[in-house]
């Protein structure tokens, strides 16, 4: 459930950017007050351990279909949610980056989708109040199969969010939400009963590991309270400042006008100030104004239809076309040349 | 027997990344031999054993077993005649106690619980390890672990066992009850090892492996004690036929299946 | 099993891509880093319908495959892989959106245009995040995030994450040809096996984790990665991000291939 | 210099799950002394060792390098002076260039970049893999990662190198190799193996390690050849004094340091 770079607009990866970093800020502030060095490595290995389990397809019973671990849940009950989360976010970075599951503007997306609901909610919330009444093998698998779940279920949704809101695809949020879920309660389930698994083996066969975990970090509800009043907060300015940005930028109706007039009107300047708002608006981020504000959004939502289309006229699409064809070719001719006559270098060389 | 002859023919295998790792292979070994196979560090031999197991499938050149060329589809009948045990035994005891470990094989292969607890219990009982059975096998010793995974292979009753370093990290004692263990064993072996002594006293014939290619293969009693073969394979002449401190250096032995037994306590 | 191979050989394939000596390699890493950043914001930026003005940034994956002297297709490989999982999200376009648009006699469905949209872009980003890793490595990375004050716990994490997992990725890898051997007719580990199988790997991981702590603080570690010397940023480094960040501006402002569009068409006419 | 001895005194550790590892050892280790230590399986020497480094800290008694007590803060200062090889290389390359893993050492201590490049390549240099230097070193063989972890340790230029189970997984050649030079490194050698004729050869003195207590002690050329000594303690005399397959069974010997240089090629 990789959100992917293409599928979001800079608001949204933004915002999410803005909202994970202020989660691992307040991680890192938290671990490195608890200073059990130890624990770096750990996590290191840890991660990597993720990383190569995901790689294990568990057959699931009776379907034919097999899933893998998430991680997140099974991290915060090793390792402690601090360090959990710290782990997935360079686990996702990693996979953004060398086998571009996900991507660099969509991480925030995803480790806030697979590591913050799991750390922060799932695991405090649900998985911690059941198994503090003592370790037996059913509570864990109660815990971590009810955690998991949940986890999964506001990590699914905060993809459907973040799509949506970053409008780069057409999906109707009744029918996404109603694919996303239902996967994802399989996924769950098999999350789950991983989860279960290996807490259970470890449990019984390490149990200071599990019990130092969650013992010796103290995460009170206070702490839980505070992560969550930070983000609330950091989201709602970062979504305020960009929101106003973009009212203030194009005024609602003006904005969809100036879009779609199109680009032909950007290149006959009328006076130096149109221009520049032009340009600001342009590059202001916010093509797609996914973050509208809420009073006139329905209001938005059908103006946006429209807006977005550039206008076509039969002489712009010729033109756009042929210009398109080529751009990409000189994209490629100049790549082959380069090519040759670096060729030709190493053969002088040689 | 002749139907567990193995068969390797014009063998090659290069590894994705264009790495070379075997090089034109070819040789056969018969039902009931002990064959050792020895090389320096990265000379294929690791590579060659996961060929003959289907783990990895040739670029060129075919293993046959028995009359059986090794490919995707006879996989499991390949694997119910093949059984392999792994240069590190925590790779493979993956079960909760020993007992479980070692029925696993012959659980998947659908046998009714009776043969499989048969199997089990003689298995554990040929490499003594009888009483570890209800043991969790990652509390186990290194040596009791290397026991458990050779049952593991066992209970699956191959007609050919294949062992990749079998001796690695274990005390001199427990090398000996593995070596002892080995011995015993009626069918086919197939052995890698550095521990050319080791060699030398389980193997009649073995095969010299050198940058993914066959350097020599011969009765070990003749290709071990070729100081220079073995020199220039990155080898050398097992410890117990160098110099002895008594007659000096001699490197001529006649009956090396002998030597081990008086020595084992 | 061939899966947690590939991986592996991808990781593998990057880090040694990234161990070249060419003129992008030795271009300072946080530029790079920062030039990936802005191409990637601008490619995103772009709006749903857009594929006209997005066509000038092929110029950028192009211009650092050939510099870079980068392998084509392993890398595009990596791109297509992914695809499906965009295919799968983008191809809902044309099912929920289904106006049409004529041009020149032929219809068009806005749905179809959204898809290529998404595709397209998808292709530029991924391309760009992998360019960065085989232009830069790890090291280089993380030297950059350093630069960029990113708490040092979180950068040691990181590339201890990366250095482990080929380690761990063998050893999965192994265990698996074990289970495999022994359950030849199976796809997947069957579930009686799971908690175990996976226990054990993770009991390794503890006590590996245990001695590899023990190994660097043997070694003089007290908690700062030292990756030796990064050199300071020259003014070619700058010169590279300024030069990108302003062609990437420029493709953002104005439609680029509209405007050779329009130039050709009027000259025919 | 004998501000480089090594002395233990009533040493006891017990893991956290109870187990006792170590129990109740006593010994001094002279500046220049090369000195194996042996034991079966689970003896516990790698315990042992881990307590000498200060890895772990013993739960009695104590250790004591030169004038200095280990304690958590004395580490440092100690940790500049012993150089640890661990079991598994793996343990201990985690940088992403052998180069880099060389130089995280010397790096640590703030050295100069220029100094930090002389003391790589030096030690590099010293275990025959300076080709390597840029390679990434999972990528490596076995052998070739060994060296690797050993380099990391010489270029921290120790006063005392602690090696656990050097050779084990080398092919006879490189096992020489790191034979050889151990020999030539001219500080203090603390050993750990499985292959005793490979302590039989380097170490003046060898410690015996039964059940976490220390069997026997002194000389190596007295008690490696104490049959009965070895074999209560899971282990056997070494393979190059046991039975020559030329003239039968003699087990004693005279001057065990001049044997392995006639063989070395
Ligand atoms: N996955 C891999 N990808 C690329 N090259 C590999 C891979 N595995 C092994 N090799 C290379 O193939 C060669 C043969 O490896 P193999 O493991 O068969 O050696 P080996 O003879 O078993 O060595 P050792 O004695 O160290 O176990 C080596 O040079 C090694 O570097
Ligand atoms: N982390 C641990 N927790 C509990 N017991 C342990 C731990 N590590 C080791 N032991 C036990 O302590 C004993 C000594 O272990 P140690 O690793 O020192 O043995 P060793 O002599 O190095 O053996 P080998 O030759 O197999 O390397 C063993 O019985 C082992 O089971
Ligand atoms: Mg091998
Ligand atoms: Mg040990």
């Amino acid at each position: 459930m990789h959100m992917a770079d293409a599928l979001i607009s800079p608001v949204v990866g933004g915002v999410m950017w803005a909202a994970t970093a202020g989660v691992a800020a307040y991680s890192i502030k938290k671990i490195q007050n608890d200073l059990d060095e130890k624990k770096i490595p750990l996590m290191g290995v840890m991660g990597a351990f993720i990383f190569a389990t995901q790689m294990i397809n568990f057959s699931i019973p009776g379907t034919g279909s097999s899933g893998h671990l998430g991680g997140g849940l099974i991290l915060s009950a090793l390792l402690g949610p601090y360090e959990g989360f710290l782990t997935m976010a360079s686990i996702l970075t990693i996979q953004a980056l060398f086998f571009a599951d996900g991507g660099l503007l969509a991480l925030g997306c995803n480790v806030f989708n697979l590591g913050f609901f799991s750390c922060f909610i799932a695991y405090p919330l649900i998985y911690k109040r059941i198994i503090q009444k003592g370790y037996s093998t059913q509570r864990i698998f109660g815990a971590a199969m009810l955690a998991a779940i949940i986890g999964l279920q506001l990590g699914a949704f905060g993809v459907v969010l973040e799509t949506l809101f970053s409008g780069k695809t057409e999906l109707p949020f009744g029918p996404f939400v109603a694919l996303m879920q239902p996967i994802h309660l399989a996924i769950g389930v098999v999350e789950g009963l991983v989860t279960s698994a290996i807490v259970a083996f470890v449990w019984k066969a390490r149990p200071e590991i599990i019990e130092k975990a969650s013992f010796g970090v103290a995460i009170g509800n206070i702490s839980i309270k505070k992560v969550v009043t930070g983000l609330a907060i950091i989201a709602i300015i970062t979504g305020g400042v960009f929101s106003w940005f973009a009212s203030v930028n194009s005024d609602g109706l003006e904005w969809s006008m100036f879009k779609t007039a199109g680009i032909e009107e950007l290149e006959a300047p009328d006076g130096i100030h149109q221009t520049m708002s032009a340009i600001q608006s342009e590059t202001a981020f916010l093509p797609d104004y996914g973050f509208k504000a809420p009073e006139n959004e329905q209001e938005q939502g059908a103006v946006e239809r429209e807006e977005s289309w550039p206008a076509v006229s039969a002489g712009t699409s010729v033109a756009g076309l042929v210009g398109g064809a080529m751009t990409l070719a000189m994209a490629a001719l100049a790549g082959m040349i380069i090519r040759l006559v670096k060729r030709r270098k190493k053969r002088l060389a040689a | 027997m002749s139907h567990h002859k193995l068969e390797v023919k014009d063998l090659h295998y290069i590894y994705p990344d264009g790495h070379k790792a075997v090089n034109d292979m070819s040789f056969c070994i018969y039902h009931g031999e002990s064959v050792g196979i020895i090389g320096a560090n990265g000379a294929g031999k690791s590579t060659l054993l996961m060929l003959l197991m289907g783990v990895l499938f040739p670029c060129q050149g075919e293993v046959i077993v028995g009359d059986v060329h090794v490919t995707k589809k006879t996989l499991p009948f390949i694997r119910q005649r093949l059984g392999m045990v792994f240069q590190d035994p925590d790779d493979q005891l993956f079960m909760t106690t020993v007992y479980d470990d070692v029925a696993f094989g012959p659980r998947n292969y659908k046998l009714e619980e009776k043969e499989v607890e048969n199997r089990v219990l003689q298995a554990l009982d040929i490499v003594g390890i009888l009483h570890l059975k209800d043991r969790a096998p990652f509390k186990l010793s290194g040596g009791e672990k290397r026991a458990a995974a050779i049952a593991s292979v066992l209970s699956m009753q191959p007609d050919i066992l294949v062992m990749d370093e079998p001796t690695a990290g274990l005390d001199p004692k427990s090398r000996r009850r593995v070596m002892g263990l080995l011995k015993s064993f009626e069918h086919t072996r197939i052995i890698t090892s550095h521990d050319l002594d080791m060699v030398f006293d389980l193997c009649e014939r073995t095969i010299v492996i050198k940058d993914g290619e066959i350097a020599a293969q011969g009765l070990t009693s003749e290709i071990l004690v070729n100081a220079e073969l073995m020199d220039s394979c990155g080898l050398e002449v097992p410890l117990a036929l160098q110099n002895c401190p008594v007659c000096g250096i001699r490197k001529t032995v006649k009956q090396p299946r002998k030597k081990g037994n008086d020595e084992t306590p | 099993m061939s899966n947690i191979i590939n991986s592996l050989y991808n990781i593998r394939l990057l880090d040694d891509l990234a161990r070249k000596e060419t003129a992008i390699h030795k271009i300072h890493p946080l530029m790079k880093l920062l030039t990936t950043v802005v191409y990637l914001t601008v490619v995103v930026s772009f709006g749903k319908y857009e594929i006209g003005s997005l066509l000038p940034l092929f110029f950028y994956p192009v211009m650092v495959f050939a510099l870079a002297e980068l392998p084509v297709k392993p890398i595009l490989l990596r791109v297509l892989f992914v695809a499906p999982l965009i295919i799968g999200i983008g191809i809902l376009n044309p099912l929920f959106d289904h106006q049409v648009f004529y041009l020149g006699g032929i219809t068009i469905s806005r749905g179809w245009v959204a898809f290529f949209s998404i595709f397209i872009k998808c292709g530029l980003t991924v391309t760009a995040a992998m360019l960065l890793i085989a232009t830069t490595g790890m090291d280089g990375l993380a030297a950059a995030l350093r630069m960029l004050k990113i708490p040092r716990l979180f950068v040691l994490q990181l590339l201890l994450t990366y250095r482990y997992i080929s380690v761990l990725m063998e050893e999965v890898a192994r265990i698996l040809r074990a289970y495999s051997l022994r359950a030849p007719e199976q796809k997947g580990v069957h579930r009686n096996a799971w908690g175990s199988l996976a226990g054990q790997l993770i009991l390794r991981t503890f006590d590996r984790a245990q001695r590899v702590y023990e190994a660097m603080c043997l070694r003089g570690f007290t908690g700062e990665y030292n990756t030796g010397g990064y050199e300071r940023i020259r003014v070619w480094d700058l010169a590279y991000l300024a030069g990108w960040v302003s062609f990437f501006a420029i493709t953002k402002i104005y439609n680029i291939p509209m405007f050779i569009g329009s130039l050709l068409t009027g000259v025919v006419k």
